[in-house]
């Protein structure tokens, strides 16, 4: 017992965990932002993972043929909102199942990230390290003692994703597209009835969604590793969803979602890894179970009943 | 192939590099059969043996395929890669290999243990199947002979990924045991690991503000301090020059070589072979970036652990039980 | 147009315009789309064998595909197929392996009924937080998924594993295996197909002809009125929870008893993902299911053939992809038609 | 103006040839049946629908619309039947959705709401503009549905049926926002089903029955009686005679009943009363007064706080609706898409919703298809629901007809109690007057009926006792017979009996 608050007390006192944490949290932000932008319109859309998948490997291919990171990460913008267009169109224009569109993506993306592979890289898998985008550090931010350590160092991508956040509510919660959004999330027919063009809004929504989706899955790849792996997003696109939910479909009830979940991983990671805890080695595996875990309790014993949007997931027709 | 798939970077890549090799020698054909999903393994592998004369099971989650297909298939020959044949299952026409990871690890280990200047050094596995155990019992193994024989305290972190697949968790958790004071970590965690070795570049190039490899070096010269990777499997020393101290290899690519040349030569026979570093089917990468930081004595105190292998003389623990039960036996180097 | 006459051209139409898509792709790719188009549909149907690895995938699918179509129509989404697909393998193989002198006629009863137990029970805890808490299943169930998929891999890897190099399970005792109905080559065609069919038609029963299904679909339609018509809402979330975690269960259950006959790491391998898009392939309804569940083994069937004439496997996840995107918007598919019709 | 529009839904005429004539600055009522299309002919002059045939002219100029933005810039404004509103926005942001001030980029609240407080202000329209509609009462979500036209300039504003779900006094105030608009010149469009009202506010009004426009009145040269008889064709009997009947025993007895609303307030605060066998007791009130948590508890839908439920002397309080529906209490709900029918369940499947456990209809456990066409047949032509389609989904009857189906279902178990709220909301004449025979020949053959309503006329006619209710208190009891509207109107303002009558 007495180990387990040492380790966790010299977890905590680390700087560097939280920088671990942050990094954990982000690619779950980007895309738990798409999800609100794209529910929030009243399109829900399951296929995060999938546009991450895409972003990821897309930063890679673009840095690959251009040498530029930069280059790479803002291409999968038009990449990333090419690619859910097609999930727009399905459920906007058709008024299609959204659900099943959105899975449809997801197998899409996985194909096809696994086929161009080869083509472009003469290497099926994983392709070649391209380079990474550089951290940067914050001139005064750095000095400070502790905090310097924990956030003032830092991919810029996790400072882009937090300002994000910021962008996210300002945009949803203090103009006027932001509140014709959320009209057009619980009653599409009154926001018509206005003068709203409920299709147009529901486009922005869910494109947004593929651009942050996309930065997301880019932050994995270039942000973090350099290189791409098949199914390298190992799901994150599904825990963003959930975080949407457990933030009740709010960008900063995301953020805190994202950050409950990216912070019990870097826990587990620090845990288990803690030379002050005698764990069996066959056990530690268990430690991976740690996030998933909080989130269920915290689901189930603090937050409870979320709202959606209350035309989340229905098509709207319009009368011709 | 198991739905690893190709560009593994491990078993199933080096698997069909062996093959390749003998495919171009010896002027014959060879495809690839890639697997999605566990059910598949048996009707590919029944496909591939109607087609073939010689098919490659590649992959632990094979292993009950490959026999039951192997059974129903007498005439066609049948190799199986990581594979251990259940007790009382050998056919003629099946000859599987298994690895001595432990031993490439052993040096691994010890050369980790002989690096670190922080006294702690980490370990991470992807998901403990037997494979990734073997490394880690060896690469303890190869810290605590260096301990013992040094009177130092080296320490050895753990962790697991839990994953094979997904690079940002190896980052991730190879940067909380940086966080915690290992300044060297050796991965066996397939994917995983281009993580771990992009984990060690940033935190050396956060120190030397340049991530290439002179930088690194003379950096690590002149203060005596950096972070490091150990690949695994394949000679990953090239993923990131200079913060790749060195790799663990296990040659999967000898044994499906020999397979194809046996095959060929009609000399092919059934049963099960460990390959290790007295059959080559083991080994630790030549170090071509970092042989420089290493102490000239280190090195050569690896090269007489790998002699003392070959012979027969160091046995590395190959179970828990073993690596427990370890006691590290009097070696005098010879210089 | 006849409504059922629409719901089985739709996907079969959506597989059609999704092939003469992908034909492209495979002429830019240099391959000839016929000839890898016979090799799919000879993979998939062209002899015994390729009809029998079709129906031994189409075997789980359509459990899953039942179980996530089940909590649809209960108002439920279920993405947590797959959690429970392997805990109900995880259970079916703890008693299984140590059912060894029990005779089958109990052994196999036995053993299925622990995996179903083990799927119900996995579903039930997000059917129990959203009664109680109101916890979305959504949330709850991809928690669930990746703490069984975690789990299992401990299990298989720690306490459950054989020793012998890989992770595993021991094998379930011979008692405890479906016996086999067909066996071509080193495939065995269980009597799973039977008891998953069985399970569309029981569940088809339990939907439009009971009570209970009567109640299912009025929480899922409009919980408000079922609760006025004295219908405990708390109650049917858990339940029908516990009814798609226990077809879940049952898929689990069958690949061990049926096809590997012990726990492997890639059991449940995606199939309870799968479920979903079959679920709403086949609009939810039991029969559709069956279909459903059959269109996408035989895609991946004939897919893993198409790899004999050099076409790679990613191209049959697009194919999937598009055919599942052209149902999702079956308008389009409709719309198209309609118009051809008008020209003429 | 319309002329000689036509439109049509698969297998319906919704409108036929319909000519509507509406002169600058008046008050113009459009009456009709359920079903005559009014709302259907009405969506087509804000756009909402294309007509097939005929033309619109506004102003004299003809015009055809592709959406409710071409309806708006013509000085179109229309509150709809069911409230076009945002539930979790705000009132002011709502009214100005689609035309938000700005403030460079961003949506310029303080100017929103300034907006807002100016034109409510004006026209007397009081609303609380920071609270979210989903908070308010349906008479505010009306006046938030009149602003929002207002803003936009509406000359021409449509009201579809406005009134029905607004009390007596919420009516009164809305009658004097409309001719305070009417003298500012506005022209008014104003759809309504009771006829004493269109009596009172209109100057000229159009009857429509079956998609046709049947009749163009003054209003000042006709009578309720002759309205009714364009619009159902025949001769209704506008207010039902009521015979006088002893009541028998006390069948529901409420003891200091407490309940919380959605939010967690007090809702009903310590309720007190009693039903006999072969009464009617009328709970009159202005809604959101507990009306609705005091029913839902009643009928177990909603948590008793404190207090006891009594039926017959056993102890009822916190059962669920189906041990109450075995007791014999049946339960008419007041929102009969949300509670009362599973829309898109088939109409067979919805008149044993309560009752589908229950033998015949359901035999160990299965359902006997047979047996509950069979009742529902019997039921359709009993209670005479239209169409006579027991195979149609509940969503695709009209909303009078709905409420027959709930209503014959309630009525076809014997019940020994009924618990009746808002039974005739949006209901034509024709219907009304079924509904009201209906109900009174069960209290004759001794059922005890507790009958919630906002419609005085209807409590009045109805009631033999009538409790008024007030902030979730029963500000008095009195007998039809021996009040007046006056009296029971101040109760539900929140004056207690015993004040005024001192
Ligand atoms: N969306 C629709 N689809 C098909 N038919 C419709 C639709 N909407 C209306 N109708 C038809 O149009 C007719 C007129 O409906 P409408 O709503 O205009 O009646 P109304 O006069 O407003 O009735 P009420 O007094 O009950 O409001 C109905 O009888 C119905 O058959
Ligand atoms: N989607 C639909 N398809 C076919 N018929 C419909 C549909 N919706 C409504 N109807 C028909 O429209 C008619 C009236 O429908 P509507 O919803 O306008 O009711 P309403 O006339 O407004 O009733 P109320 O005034 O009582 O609310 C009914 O005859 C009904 O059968
Ligand atoms: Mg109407
Ligand atoms: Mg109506």
């Amino acid at each position: 017992m007495m180990r387990v608050l040492l380790a966790l007390w010299d977890t905590f006192t680390n700087p560097l965990f939280y920088k671990l944490t942050l990094t954990a949290t982000t690619p779950l932000l980007f895309a738990a932002l798409g999800g609100v932008f794209s529910e929030i319109t009243g399109v829900v859309n399951i296929a995060l993972e999938g546009i991450m998948l895409l972003g990821a490997f897309f930063s890679v291919v673009v840095t690959y043929y251009t040498g530029n990171v930069w280059l790479g990460f803002l291409s999968v913008i038009p990449i990333g909102v090419g690619f859910v267009w097609f999930h727009a169109w399905a459920s906007i224009k058709w008024r299609g199942n959204q659900v099943v569109s959105g899975s449809a993506l997801i197998l899409i993306a996985q194909g096809l990230t696994g086929f161009l592979m080869e083509p472009i890289f003469g290497q099926p898998g994983q392709t070649p390290y391209v380079g990474r985008i550089p951290e940067v550090t914050v001139p005064g931010l750095s000095k400070i003692p502790f905090l310097g350590e924990a956030i003032g160092t830092q991919s810029p991508i996790v400072y882009l994703a937090f300002a994000l956040v910021l962008f996210a509510w300002v945009l949803i919660y203090k103009t006027p597209l932001g509140l014709r959004m959320r009209a057009v999330g619980e009653n599409p027919e009154a926001a018509d009835t206005l003068g709203v063009n409920v299709f147009a809004i529901r486009y922005f929504g869910v494109l947004m969604s593929g651009a942050l989706a996309a930065m997301g899955g880019a932050f994995l790849s270039i942000g973090e590793v350099g290189n791409f792996r098949e199914l390298m997003t190992g799901g994150r696109g599904f825990i963003a969803l959930a975080a949407m939910i457990l933030g009740n479909w709010n960008p900063i009830g995301a953020l805190l979602a994202c950050l409950l979940f990216g912070m019990s991983e870097a826990l587990a990671n620090q845990l288990q890894s803690s030379p002050l805890l005698h764990v069996p080695a066959t056990a530690k595996p268990l430690f991976n179970l740690f996030p998933f875990i909080v989130t269920l309790v915290v689901v189930a014993g603090l937050v409870g009943k979320t709202r959606p949007p209350a035309a989340d997931g229905i098509p709207y027709e319009k009368e011709e | 192939t198991d739905v690893g798939g190709l560009g593994d970077k491990s078993f199933n890549d080096g698997t069909w590099a062996g093959i390749q090799r003998a495919v171009k020698e010896l002027n014959i054909e060879a495809k690839v059969i890639q697997s999605y999903e566990q059910s598949d393994y048996i009707p590919n592998l029944s496909k591939a043996a109607e087609e073939a004369d010689l098919v490659f099971a590649v992959g632990f989650m094979m292993t009950d395929a490959l026999f039951r297909v192997a059974r129903q298939y007498p005439k066609t020959l049948f190799v199986g890669i990581d594979i251990t044949p259940p007790k009382g299952q050998t056919f003629p026409n099946v000859l599987t290999f298994t690895f001595k990871e432990q031993e490439c690890a052993f040096l691994v280990g010890y050369l980790a243990a002989a690096m670190t200047k922080t006294g702690t050094v980490g370990f991470v596995g992807g998901i403990p199947i037997p494979p990734v155990e073997r490394f880690r019992y060896g690469f303890e193994a190869g810290v605590k002979t260096y301990n013992t024989l040094y009177r130092k305290n080296v320490k050895v972190l753990r962790g697991y990924t839990q994953d094979f697949e997904d690079p940002k968790k190896g980052k991730d958790l190879a940067m909380s045991q940086f966080n915690q004071g290992a300044d060297i970590v050796f991965h066996a965690s397939g994917a995983c690991g281009n993580g771990v070795i992009e984990a060690a570049r940033e935190r050396f190039s956060a120190l030397t503000k340049s991530s290439n490899l002179v930088d690194f070096i003379n950096y690590y010269l002149e203060n005596n301090r950096g972070f490091f990777a150990i690949g695994v499997d394949m000679d990953q020393d090239y993923m990131a020059p200079g913060a790749v101290l060195a790799s663990a290899m296990k040659r999967v690519d000898t044994a499906s070589y020999l397979a194809v040349t046996w095959a060929y030569e009609g000399t092919f026979k059934g049963g099960h072979m460990v390959l290790g570093i007295a059959e080559a089917g083991v080994g630790i990468s030549p170090m071509k970036y970092t042989k420089g930081i290493v102490p000239n004595r280190v090195i050569a105190e690896l090269v007489y652990l790998e002699k003392l292998m070959k012979e027969g003389t160091l046995k590395v623990p190959e179970t828990q039980e073993e690596l427990d039960a370890f006691k590290v036996p009097t070696i005098r180097f010879p210089f | 147009m006849n409504r059922r006459i629409w719901a089985f051209l739709v996907p079969i139409l959506s597989v059609v315009f999704a092939l003469i898509v992908a034909a492209v792709i495979i002429v830019l790719i240099g391959q000839n789309p016929l000839v890898a188009y016979k090799a799919m549909v000879l993979g998939a149907f062209g002899n015994v064998q390729a009809f029998t690895d079709t129906i031994i995938k189409t075997t789980p699918l359509i459990l899953t595909g039942l179980a996530v179509g089940f909590g649809f129509r209960a108002g439920l989404f279920n993405i947590g197929a797959e959690g429970q697909m392997i805990m109900g393998g995880i259970l079916a193989t703890v008693v299984g392996m140590n059912l060894r002198g029990i005779p089958p006629a109990l052994a196999v009863p036995l053993t299925m009924l622990f995996g179903i137990l083990g799927g119900m029970a996995w579903a039930s805890i997000a059917g129990y937080l959203k009664a109680k808490t109101g916890a979305h299943e959504v949330v709850t169930t991809i928690m669930l998924n990746w703490i069984a998929s975690h789990l299992s891999s401990y299990l298989i890897t720690g306490p459950l594993a054989v020793g012998s190099g890989t992770p595993k399970s021991p094998e379930i005792a011979p008692s405890a295996k479906l016996p086999p109905i067909l066996t071509v080559g080193a495939m065995e065609l269980t009597s799973g197909i039977v008891i998953s069919v069985l399970s569309a038609f029981l569940m088809y029963i339990l939907l439009e002809k009971t009570t209970t299904g009567y109640e299912v679909k009025a929480v899922g339609f409009n919980p408000y009125a079922a609760e006025y018509g004295g219908i405990s809402i708390s109650k049917n979330i858990v339940m029908c929870m516990a009814i798609s975690g226990a077809l879940a269960g049952l898929a689990g259950a069958l690949e061990v008893m049926g096809q590997y006959h012990r726990f492997l790491g890639t059991l449940s391998g995606g199939k309870g993902f799968d479920g979903i898009s079959i679920a709403l392939i086949g609009q939810n309804h039991p029969i559709g299911i069956i279909f459903a569940a059959l269109l996408i083994a035989a895609l991946r069937t004939g897919s893993n053939n198409m790899q004999f004439v050099g076409v790679p496997k990613h191209i049959v996840t697009i194919v999937q992809g598009i055919v599942i995107f052209l149902v999702a918007a079956d308008r389009i598919v409709r719309t198209i038609v309609i118009r051809k019709k008008v020209k003429r | 103006m319309m002329k000689g529009i036509v439109k049509k839904f698969p297998g319906v005429v919704a409108n036929d040839h319909v000519d509507l004539f509406v002169e600058k600055g008046e008050i113009h009522a459009v009456v009709g049946e359920n079903g005559a299309g009014k709302t259907t002919l009405m969506n087509q002059l804000y756009g909402l629908l294309k007509p097939d045939e005929g033309e619109i002219y506004i102003f004299g100029k003809k015009v055809s619309f592709s959406g409710p933005g071409d309806a708006i810039k013509h000085k179109i404004g229309m509150v709809h039947q069911h409230f076009m509103l945002v539930n979790n926005l705000t009132a002011f942001e709502n009214v100005v959705l689609g035309m938000e001030p700005r403030k460079g980029i961003f949506f310029d609240r303080k100017r929103a709401r300034e907006e807002v407080k100016k034109l409510s202000e004006e026209y007397g329209l009081f609303v609380d503009i920071d609270a979210k509609i989903e908070d308010m009462p349906v008479g505010m979500q009306q006046r938030v549905e009149i602003i929002k036209t207002l803003l936009r300039g509406a000359e021409i504003l449509i009201l579809d049926e406005p009134t029905a779900v607004l009390t007596p006094q919420e009516t009164k105030e809305l009658f004097e926002i409309l001719r305070k608009l009417k003298q500012s010149g506005k022209t008014i469009i104003f759809i309504s089903h009771k006829l004493n009202e269109v009596m009172e506010i209109s100057d000229r009004i159009t009857v429509m029955r079956q998609g046709k426009a049947t009749g163009n009145l003054i209003t000042s040269q006709t009578n309720p009686r002759e309205i009714a008889r364009l619009m159902v064709g025949r001769d209704v009997v506008l207010t039902v005679e009521k015979t006088s009947r002893e009541p028998g025993e006390v069948i529901l007895e409420v003891q200091d009943l407490w309940v919380k609303d959605n939010r967690g307030l007090d809702a009903v605060k310590g309720v007190s009363f009693a039903v006999r066998e072969g009464e009617i007791v009328g709970i009159a009130g202005v809604a959101g007064n507990g009306q609705t948590e005091l029913v839902e508890a009643l009928t177990g839908l909603r948590r008793v706080e404190k207090g006891r439920v009594l039926f017959r002397k056993h102890e009822i309080t916190g059962k669920n609706p189906k041990i109450l529906r075995d007791f014999g209490i049946f339960h008419i709900p007041e929102d009969r898409l949300r509670r009362g029918l599973v829309t898109a369940y088939p109409a067979y499947f919805n008149v044993i919703l309560g009752r589908h456990m229950m033998f015949p209809f359901s035999k160990n456990g299965f359902l006997d298809h047979k047996e509950i066409r069979k009742f529902a047949e019997e039921l359709f032509e009993r209670f005479d629901v239209r169409p006579r389609n027991v195979d149609l989904p509940a969503e695709n009857f009209s909303g009078g007809n709905q409420q027959k189906l709930i209503v014959a279902r309630e009525l076809s178990f014997s019940p020994k109690l009924l618990i009746v709220a808002q039974p005739t909301r949006g209901l034509d004449v024709g219907a009304i007057e079924f509904i009201h025979r209906t109900l009174l020949s069960m209290r004759d053959s001794g059922v005890g009926i507790l009958l919630v309503s906002m419609e005085l006329d209807e409590i009045f006619s109805l009631s033999d006792r009538i409790l008024v209710v007030y902030g979730g208190e029963i500000m008095g009891e009195v007998k039809p017979e021996e009040t007046t509207m006056e009296e029971v109107g101040l109760m539900m303002t929140g004056h207690r009996l015993e004040e005024i009558r001192r």
